[in-house]
């Protein structure tokens, strides 16, 4: 069963991955992001991390990816991109190079071998059932408080950056409306998620 | 949702806010700016207000950082925060040259936006805001931390670097180094896991101390996360082969930003490499210290070489930047305190000399940020023969000329080199040194030509305005080169000391 | 790496070699396109893939951190769209285009 | 008979016998000139002029007391006038300043020179800048000479480099700028191994001994003990590469031509004068103590360099079409016999050709004034521009003759003096390269008369009849060098005792640490009849 | 003893000339004409008195002390080298000191008139005594070194005295011919110095011993060595003495005004080769090989310049071949071991050549700056004592008893005979016939015959001396002056140098008798005591007198009556194809031109060019080149897109994989 599901999920992923690189329009390589990232979500539900899946599909399936489709609708550039290549040895070097890449970490962490480090230093899994939402919040709250105080930082230059770049550069120096709202409302509801 | 119902009891850990003040009173002069300037709207008298905020922000912070520095001294390094933060000598001297940048920097800033009209207090929250992430990233004792740290200070320069719009160049540089940055940050992000996975914690403490106890007897997971991790922080501190974002950013980037982004994120990055490479990873030095070796002497060829036929003075200093951070890897690599030290005072120095020049092509490219061809510097020596002089100070410093802070720091990183007996290293080193000077020997020769060659190229456009911060900034600057050059003890004492006070 | 046959059990090597995949597949999506958005999309794939490995070791190795760090990444995921995002935006309304190979002011 | 030996590393006395840091004086009181000059208004030239003649005499009159305070006596061989303070504790360098017999004529020579050029170049433009940089040039070189801490050596080794390429980018002649950068990058490069060797040194003294130090003495006594080898020979070579390129030896030369052609007058004289000798220096108070066994090993190379330059220089500055060039590689030949004496290692070696090094400043000082006073009539170098200038201008005509047989190493001249001992020396130990060596006395002839006729003699045409005659200020700063050249040429005694007891304890030191004896002649105790009463 | 405090003051020997020179070279413009020629002269003269002195002061000693080394200071010491500034006086050196003054004296007397009205009168006498000083300090000097010294002083003196008319590119090319050749000499020189030293320890004159007692240090050494020193210290006599074949910048050296010729070029400083291999002739005396080369060699020259002199048209140009011929008999007599025959015939030489070169001067002077004799002819009724005193050296040269030239010359030959060298013997006496016969030529073309100076039809025909036609003075008159005697400032010397002529030859006549021969005795040098038969030297003797006299027979025979029709020269017409290689001197100075001059020329450019310029500026601008090469090429790697960015980034992290490959254990 766990297989099967495995093996189901993992081929989603692919395909969303392969999907969103090979899409010639970007719609469509967002929906395939879409799919991707639930799949991954379902193999996180498998390896018992429940919280992480949720907010998983929260936060990256719903928000972000709306967010991609906004801005690809709002720039209205959901038009197949050109084929033609400035430099085509970039396709093939590309590929080739992701292929060594692939290979080598395969390769070099073979087999069994891509777990080697000491177990539980900080905090055992709670019991599969409860998706470890208490061991988590727990820890983020007590072993990574000071990691979650940073995110903070993090928001701040998020909404600044995002209200400072997402203004018309006609005039400047003075708050402009527009452009800021958009942006500035859609960071600011991800912060509130994310710090809930 | 899930879970919701049983209700968790959580003791929080007692914040140990000490360890953390720096951090604290630089952010928390971020947020008072933006809070200000979204309170205060139609009013111009906010900018010089913020100015004030984010100067006296920097200037808290740096008192924290002197008392923890005289804490550490006295009671030894700790870790604060569940390991999470190291409160050591090294974070201390990190944490002293990035503030004395963002001060420089932010000096730079004022005039900067005023001439090219842009919006103060952002501008300033955000440099606050990636310094803040800068300290985070020195005093960083977790990869999770570290990793936060860099995005906080990367995302932030994102921002910095595309912030004159009305420049597309700025824009340009904005998106290529958005894109680059984050791949190579996701590439970091997946060396962690790696890394995580081989040694079963993030801590950097812990790893050391997992190494030391279990001998792996595969350690291809470690190794090639952290090749990884090379790759992430090789790309903040534009070694190469991860340099090619340097000069197209670095020149589209307002100048001061290039300025805060050539100094202090190469300080906070290097503060990370030497944390996880020369700290956590020491063990594992034979096989790390080679791949960095590589990565210092393509830096060095590659950035001094590219420059030769350079004819954009900003571009110029953008290569020169490429090849000192191969310079302070030769420290790095020798894994050795000597080396740790060596690095910190070469980057302490760079610091200072990168901002100084940078500063200087702020002036000479006028409103629009846009004269930076050779040929505009043509007689300078002779219009403004300071201005001349003290750029022909730091160009030399830069080159490596006794008595100025660049020599004493390539003799340090030298030294480092061959106490490990790396000999051709060193040579090397020289011999790059050698072409370097070329390069900026031609800055130096077009400052001084006469201007009765190709005449009118220095009058030509608006004169050169020397505000009053960057004044201080360009004073503050030769000063210290030169301090840095005739007395270096203090500060080679410092860094020494912060090598010996390092937390593990 | 053990039986690629059906296997009866699906240990963490299974996932990790997924995730492995997934940002490889998402590097080249960044090295092969030229549409900056789907750019960003693939840089959104590789993290996922570091996620994903995160969460497999913290299950194998038996340690909650591991799917901490991936409630932090998510939080920066989101951060960086916010602001790469509004970087391409002012980009587009200069140049009408999110074709990275135009961008090429700054060479040489 | 050796005469009585010194230990080459101990002092004979320090600044307390004096009270005051003289050294540390003659080295900082050009550099504040320097920064004097530059308060001064730029647009009162006059009173830089005043500072940069006060400063330079000065430096000259503290240099000729410091000359009276040396101690003479074949046991007094070490350094005198010690100073010694902390400067740089993390790296183990300190400001140690010293002076013996073999570079107490250096600094005399220089503090002679800087006058002379400063005086020789009173109408060059923009006063002010060219004041500076030649008073911090006097600093620099004074310091490379006095330094006994190799990395404050160092230091100033490289620090000459900067006001050098300045005065020659900023007031050379047409290739100016290409000069410049091709001197600055040359030596630069070279300096590359000789720091990698000073540092290794160093650390290797560090790990040993677990003391870090720069300090010379230290370093010769220790490294002479116990750096053997492969390891010495390769330090040694370290070393040679980066004074072989300021001397300048055979392959290595190519920068000096276009270097002294473009430089300005007061530059040529310098480079010529001092600078050149720094590679020569740094052979016999570095290389050569340090590595005495790799020295005596390796000595063939370098004395083949040597032998190569003395011939191929003359060769080759025959052959220019252009008088500042001829004498620069006139300077390749000379330093050659200088680098040929020091490899003799043989007492009359290395004093004949540490009076080389001095007689060579001011021989071919002189000769680069005069070339310069050329110059500033003519504006150009070209031979084939000139003719029968001797009878257009007789004083000008008849002072370069003297100059070039005073170059040519006429007997009576000091060039002489030098010369034959350093081929004397060399003869001793080496003797079939010498006698290659020797030919460069024919040589010296061919290129300097043949120059001499191409240019001076004839009938004038017209634009060279024009061409006016030497006027007061010039003489005055070409007669004092030739004179004290012609003075030397036949008292050379009194260089010669300040010498010797540094160059026999140099060589006593070789000779305790290498398998080297110095060879020794038949010693015919010489009945002088008009002594026997 | 008062007679060595006298010696002590050898010093002021050289002392008044060389400060005459400082004097003249500093304020020689205000001193002016005729002054500046007076202190000159005055100068040199009262040298030749303390010569005179120090002569009387030694002949007071005995024999065996008649050596003494003045009071001085250390000149050049460095370990255990060392060198003072000594004067030695010896009975040869004294003797030199006598003709070098005396000789000096009366030339630069003579000069007073022959440089009268030249643009550099007062620079001239300068160098005049210069000359004179570096000269005493040659044959004064108390070593190898201080010889050194003068033998250098007096390379540049003449340097700068035959290029002292230097607006004549001749004359400047001359000079520094001349002081180039005497190096190729100075080379070989200083070679001995050091091998002497590094063999004795010393260069000092007091290390090679006495006659009697030779110093064990030279009888033990090396043979090896002992050759080496000689023949080094021969090459170096080569140079100043003109030997072949480094004589060829003597006949060029008669671009000097006339008196140059005469005191430098003929009496005295191309004898200083002579002087030294007779002061270190102890070397030669262990070395018979080396002796015998330098015989030959002097044998040769002498019958090679005399050949030369036969078809020379310039009247100073046949003197200066003549002078190296009869160097050639020096050199000859010292190969043999004959010292003091060797400084019998130098010092006789030193009268009848200088008188003769004196007496073309007066010709010259007499002939407005006319030097070739086809355009002379019966001066003698006009010049009455240039020409007597002209004949008597004529006579001395030809080797006609009683004048002084036959005494020397003949002993020279006897000591060849005596010492079994008869081919020697023979080829001396083969050059002593043709030098009776060219100078008969010359005294006939010039003093008897038709007068040929009026009429310009004598074309002057190129030969030997191709470049006669720029030979000329600024100011020339050519051919309708009247020729006119000169001086009494010019012919007093003639007079005095005639009479030296005559009777210069008895102080050393040669007959066992040991009352007479009062040279040989004072030098008291070693001599090749091989039997010498009263009646072998008689016959010996008479020989030798007929050959002069065949030759002078035979020359007067030919140019009776002058020259042929159209200024044919009849020598010249009976040597025919031949002619032209003696004019030519053999080819030897064009052949070494074309032989060593051009290849060294052309070598040279290749250095310069080839090797220096391209070669190693070539390399090192190569790099440079190269520099920029790959930094262009970095420079198209950064092409501004993005992606190819991140592509570098993906290769850099492959590298970084390739090598972490190298490390896993697997």
């Amino acid at each position: 069963m766990e297989a099967v599901v495995f093996f189901v999920s993992a081929a989603a992923v692919l395909i969303g991955a392969l999907g969103v690189i090979s899409g010639r329009n970007p719609v469509h390589s967002a929906l395939f992001l879409l799919l991707t990232l639930a799949s991954v979500a379902v193999l996180y539900l498998q390896q018992h991390a429940a919280l992480v899946a949720a907010i998983q599909i929260v936060v990256y399936a719903s928000a972000i990816v709306v967010l991609f489709l906004f801005v690809i609708t709002l720039l209205g550039v959901d038009k197949h991109e050109p084929r033609d290549d400035a430099h085509p040895i970039q396709r093939v070097t590309a590929i080739v190079l992701g292929v060594l890449v692939l290979v080598g970490i395969l390769v070099l962490v073979h087999g069994n071998r891509w777990v080697t480090g000491a177990h539980s230093s900080r905090g055992v899994l709670g019991a599969p059932a409860s998706g470890n939402v208490e061991t988590l919040s727990k820890s983020l709250f007590t072993d990574f408080v000071w990691a979650f105080e940073m995110t903070a930082v993090l928001l701040v230059i998020a909404v600044v950056g995002s209200v400072v770049l997402a203004r018309r550069s006609g005039h400047r120096a003075q708050v402009a409306s527009d452009g800021d709202d958009a942006s500035s409302e859609s960071t600011g509801s991800e912060s509130e998620r994310s710090t809930a | 949702m899930i879970g919701a119902v049983t209700v968790v009891p959580i003791a929080h850990a007692p914040v140990d806010w000490f360890a953390v003040a720096p951090e604290i009173a630089l952010f928390g002069a971020a947020i008072a700016i933006v809070i200000l300037r979204s309170v205060v709207r139609h009013d111009d008298r906010v900018n010089p207000a913020s100015m004030l905020i984010a100067i006296a922000g920097v200037a808290t912070s740096g008192v924290f950082t002197g008392v923890q520095w005289g804490f550490v001294h006295g009671n030894g390094p700790y870790q604060a925060l569940s390991g999470l933060v190291a409160v050591d000598g090294f974070a201390v001297f990190v944490q002293a040259v990035i503030l004395g940048a963002t001060l420089l920097a932010l000096l730079l800033s004022g005039g900067y936006l005023r001439r090219e009209n842009l919006e103060i207090p952002e501008y300033l929250a955000l440099m606050l805001c990636s310094a803040t992430g800068m300290l985070l990233m020195a005093s960083a004792n977790d990869l999770i931390t570290i990793f936060l740290s860099l995005e906080i200070l990367s995302i932030a320069l994102y921002v910095l670097a595309a912030f004159d719009r009305t420049r597309l160049s700025s824009q340009e540089a904005g998106l290529k180094y958005f894109l680059l940055g984050s791949f190579s940050s996701a590439v970091f992000l997946y060396g962690i896991a790696l890394v995580y996975g081989a040694t079963g914690t993030t801590n950097l403490t812990g790893i050391a101390k997992f190494l030391s106890t279990y001998v792996l007897l595969h350690n291809g997971a470690l190794l090639v996360g952290l090749a990884l991790l090379l790759v992430g922080l090789g790309f903040k501190v534009a070694a190469a082969p991860f340099h090619m974002w340097t000069p197209d950013v670095y020149q589209g980037a307002p100048t001061p930003v290039t300025a805060f982004m050539a100094a202090a994120t190469k300080a906070a990055a290097f503060a990370a490499i030497l944390r996880i490479f020369v700290g956590a990873f020491r063990l594992y030095d034979v096989d790390w210290r080679p791949a960095v070796f590589g990565l210092a002497v393509l830096s060095l060829l590659v950035g001094t070489v590219a420059a030769l036929v350079q004819t954009d003075v900003k571009r110029m200093l953008a290569y020169s930047s490429i090849s000192h951070a191969g310079y302070v890897l030769i420290g790095v690599q020798a894994a050795t305190d000597k080396g740790t030290s060596a690095a910190l005072f070469y980057v302490c120095t760079y610091a200072v000399m990168a901002t100084g020049a940078f500063a200087i092509v702020m002036l000479v490219a006028r409103r629009g940020d846009d004269r930076h061809e050779l040929a505009d510097y043509r007689g300078l020596a002779s219009a403004r023969p300071v201005l001349a002089g003290l750029f022909t100070l730091f160009l030399l410093a830069q080159a490596g000329v006794p008595f100025t802070g660049g020599f004493v720091a390539k003799l340090s990183v030298f030294s480092a080199a061959i106490d490990v007996g790396q000999y051709w290293l060193a040579i090397v080193g020289m011999l790059a040194a050698v072409i370097g000077a070329f390069v900026y020997l031609r800055i130096v020769l077009a400052m001084y030509a006469p201007p009765d060659d190709d005449a009118d190229e220095a009058a030509r456009g608006p004169r050169i305005v020397i505000d009053a911060g960057t004044g201080l900034a360009l004073s503050l600057a030769a000063g210290a080169i030169v301090f840095l050059g005739v007395v270096p003890g203090i500060v080679l004492d410092f860094a020494h000391a912060a090598t010996q006070l390092l937390a593990h | 790496m053990s039986a690629l046959s059906y296997p009866d059990h699906i240990t963490a090597t299974y996932y990790l070699i997924l995730g492995a995949m997934l940002f490889t597949i998402g590097a080249v999506g960044l090295l092969i396109r030229k549409n900056t958005l789907v750019m960003f999309m693939c840089i959104e794939l590789m993290l996922n893939a570091a996620n994903l490995t995160f969460v497999s070791y913290s299950k194998a190795l038996n340690d909650i951190s591991g799917q901490v760090i991936v409630f932090f990444t998510l939080v920066v995921a989101a951060a960086e769209v916010a602001v790469g995002l509004a970087i391409i935006i002012a980009i587009f309304r200069r140049r009408q285009s999110v074709n990275a190979d135009d961008v090429d002011l700054l060479k040489g | 008979m050796m005469p009585i030996v010194g230990d080459l590393t101990t002092t004979v006395s320090t600044s307390g016998k004096l009270g005051y840091p003289l050294l540390s004086f003659l080295v900082f009181l050009p550099a504040i000139g320097a920064l004097v000059t530059i308060l001064m208004p730029a647009r009162r030239p006059e009173l830089s002029r005043a500072v940069g003649y006060v400063t330079s005499v000065a430096t000259f009159g503290m240099a000729i007391f410091l000359l009276t305070q040396f101690e003479t006596s074949p046991l007094k061989s070490g350094y005198q006038l010690l100073e010694d303070h902390s400067w740089i504790g993390q790296l183990g360098v300190r400001w140690t300043l010293g002076v013996d017999g073999i570079s107490l004529f250096m600094v005399a020579l220089s503090a002679l020179l800087f006058p002379i050029a400063i005086l020789a170049s009173a109408k060059v433009p923009r006063p002010k800048q060219f004041l500076v940089w030649m008073l911090l040039l006097e600093s620099a070189m004074i310091g490379v000479f006095l330094a006994l801490d190799t990395m404050v050596f160092f230091i100033f080794f490289e620090l000459v480099l900067v006001p050098m390429y300045f005065l020659i980018a900023g007031w050379g002649h047409d290739n100016r700028r290409y000069a410049a950068m091709k001197f600055y990058l040359f030596t630069m490069a070279g300096s590359a191994f000789l720091f990698a060797g000073i540092v290794s040194v160093a650390f290797m003294h560090q790990h040993s001994t677990h003391v870090l130090t720069f300090d010379v003495r230290t370093l010769t006594d220790w490294a002479a003990a116990n750096i053997h080898g492969g390891t010495a020979k390769v330090l040694f070579l370290a070393f040679a590469v980066g004074f072989a390129v300021k001397v300048p030896l055979f392959p290595f030369h190519t920068w000096l031509p276009d270097a002294h052609t473009d430089a300005p007058t007061a530059g040529s004289v310098v480079l010529a004068g001092v600078m050149l000798k720094i590679g020569a220096y740094g052979f016999l108070r570095f290389a050569i103590p340090f590595f005495p066994q790799a020295a005596v090993d390796l000595a063939p190379i370098l004395i083949i360099m040597a032998v190569i330059g003395i011939t191929y220089g003359a060769i080759v500055a025959a052959m220019q079409p252009n008088l500042k060039r001829i004498v620069a590689y006139s300077s390749v030949a000379h330093l050659g016999f200088v680098v040929l004496g020091i490899f003799a290692l043989t007492s009359q070696g290395i004093s004949g050709g540490l009076f080389t090094m001095l007689s060579h400043g001011l021989t071919t000082g002189a000769l680069f004034l005069l070339v310069g006073m050329l110059y500033d009539r003519r504006h150009t170098y070209e031979l084939s521009r000139f003719r029968g200038l001797w009878k257009a201008a007789p004083v000008f005509g008849g002072l370069f003759v003297a100059a070039t047989f005073a170059s040519i190493g006429l007997p009576g001249f000091s060039g002489f003096v030098g010369e034959f001992l350093s081929l004397l020396g060399a003869f001793l130990t080496s003797r079939w390269y010498v006698v290659v060596a020797s030919t460069g006395v024919i040589l010296a002839a061919v290129y300097l008369l043949w120059a001499v006729q191409r240019a001076f003699t004839g009938e004038p045409d017209d634009e060279n009849a024009a061409t006016p005659d030497i006027h007061f200020r010039e003489i005055v700063t070409v007669v004092p060098l030739l004179g004290l050249s012609l003075f030397l040429g036949f008292y050379p005694k009194p260089v010669l005792d300040r010498l010797q007891p540094s160059v026999n304890a140099l060589i006593h030191h070789v000779e305790l640490n290498s398998n080297y004896k110095a060879p020794t002649v038949p010693t015919v105790a010489a009945p002088h009849k008009g002594e026997s009463k | 003893m008062h007679a060595r405090n006298l010696l002590d003051l050898a010093w002021l020997i050289p002392a008044f000339p060389a400060f005459g020179a400082v004097l003249l070279l500093v304020f020689g413009k205000r001193i002016g004409e005729p002054r500046a020629g007076w202190i000159g002269t005055a100068m040199i003269a009262l040298s030749f008195v303390a010569s005179v002195i120090a002569f009387l002061a030694l002949r007071s000693l005995s024999p065996d002390l008649r050596s003494n080394v003045s009071q001085g200071f250390t000149w050049i010491q460095a370990g255990t080298f060392r060198v003072d500034m000594r004067f030695l006086v010896d009975p040869l050196s004294s003797t030199m000191t006598l003709f070098v003054t005396g000789v000096g004296t009366l030339i630069h007397l003579y000069a007073i008139g022959y440089m009268h009205g030249d643009s550099r009168f007062s620079r001239f006498f300068a160098y005049l005594n210069l000359f004179a000083a570096s000269m005493l300090v040659l044959v004064l000097g108390s070593s190898f070194l201080m010889t050194f010294m003068g033998w250098e002083g007096v390379g540049l003196c003449s340097y700068l005295l035959i290029s002292f008319w230097f607006e004549r590119n001749s004359a400047a090319v001359a000079g520094k011919k001349a002081f180039v050749t005497n190096r190729v000499g100075d080379f070989g020189f200083m070679l001995a110095m050091f091998l002497i030293f590094q063999r004795l320890g010393t260069l000092d004159y007091s290390a090679l011993g006495s006659t009697g007692h030779v110093p064990s240090t030279i009888a033990s050494l090396p043979h090896s060595s002992v050759t080496a020193i000689a023949l080094l210290l021969f090459l170096g006599a080569m140079g100043k003495s003109a030997q072949v074949p480094l004589h060829i910048w003597l006949p060029d050296a008669m671009e000097g005004p006339t008196p140059v010729s005469a005191l430098i070029h003929a009496a005295t400083m191309v004898t200083a080769g002579v002087f030294l291999l007779v002061r270190a002739h102890v070397f030669f005396d262990f070395a018979p090989h080396a002796g015998t080369v330098v015989a030959w060699v002097g044998a040769i020259t002498a019958l090679y310049a005399a050949s030369v002199a036969l078809v020379q048209n310039d009247i100073k140009r046949v003197l200066a071949y003549s002078t190296i011929s009869q160097l050639g008999y020096m050199f000859l007599a010292i190969g043999v071991g004959a010292y003091s025959a060797a400084i019998f015939h130098m010092v006789t030489h030193a009268f009848f050549k200088a008188l003769l070169f004196l007496g073309a001067g007066s010709v010259i002077h007499g002939m407005h700056d006319e030097q070739d004799m086809r355009r002379m002819g019966g001066l003698k009724k006009y010049m009455p004592i240039t020409a007597g005193t002209f004949i008597v050296g004529w006579l001395a040269i030809s080797g006609i008893i009683p004048f002084a030239g036959f005494w020397s010359k003949d002993e020279i030959l006897a000591k060849a005979w005596f010492s079994h060298n008869y081919a020697l013997w023979a080829v001396g006496a083969g050059a002593a016939l043709i030098t009776a016969f060219y100078m008969t030529r010359q005294v006939w073309l010039v003093f008897y015959g038709p007068e040929r100076f009026r009429d310009d039809a004598v074309l002057v025909q190129g030969g030997g001396d191709a470049h006669e036609a720029d030979e000329v003075h600024p100011g020339e008159v050519h051919g309708g002056a009247e020729p006119h005697e000169s001086p009494w400032t010019m012919y007093f010397p003639l007079v005095a140098l005639a009479l030296l002529s005559v009777v210069g030859g008895f102080i050393d006549l040669p007959f066992t008798n040991h009352k007479i021969n009062v040279l040989d005795r004072w030098l008291d040098l070693p001599e090749s005591h091989q039997a010498t038969s009263f009646g072998a030297g008689l016959i010996l003797s008479t020989v030798a007198l007929t050959i002069g006299v065949i030759g002078i027979v035979w020359g007067v025979s030919i140019y009776r009556r002058g020259l042929r029709r159209g200024g044919v020269d009849p020598t010249v017409e009976r040597l025919g194809g031949f002619a032209g290689v003696l004019q030519n001197a053999w080819y030897l100075d064009i052949g070494l031109a074309h032989f060593v001059g051009g290849p060294v020329t052309s070598f040279a450019r290749f250095l310069s060019e080839g090797v220096d310029r391209a070669g190693i500026d070539g390399a090192v601008n190569g790099i440079a080149t190269a520099a920029r090469g790959g930094s262009g090429g970095l420079r198209r790697l950064q092409t501004g897109l993005v992606r190819n960015y991140a592509l570098g980034i993906a290769l850099g992290t492959v590298l970084l994989l390739l090598y972490v490959a190298t490390r896993v254990t697997f």
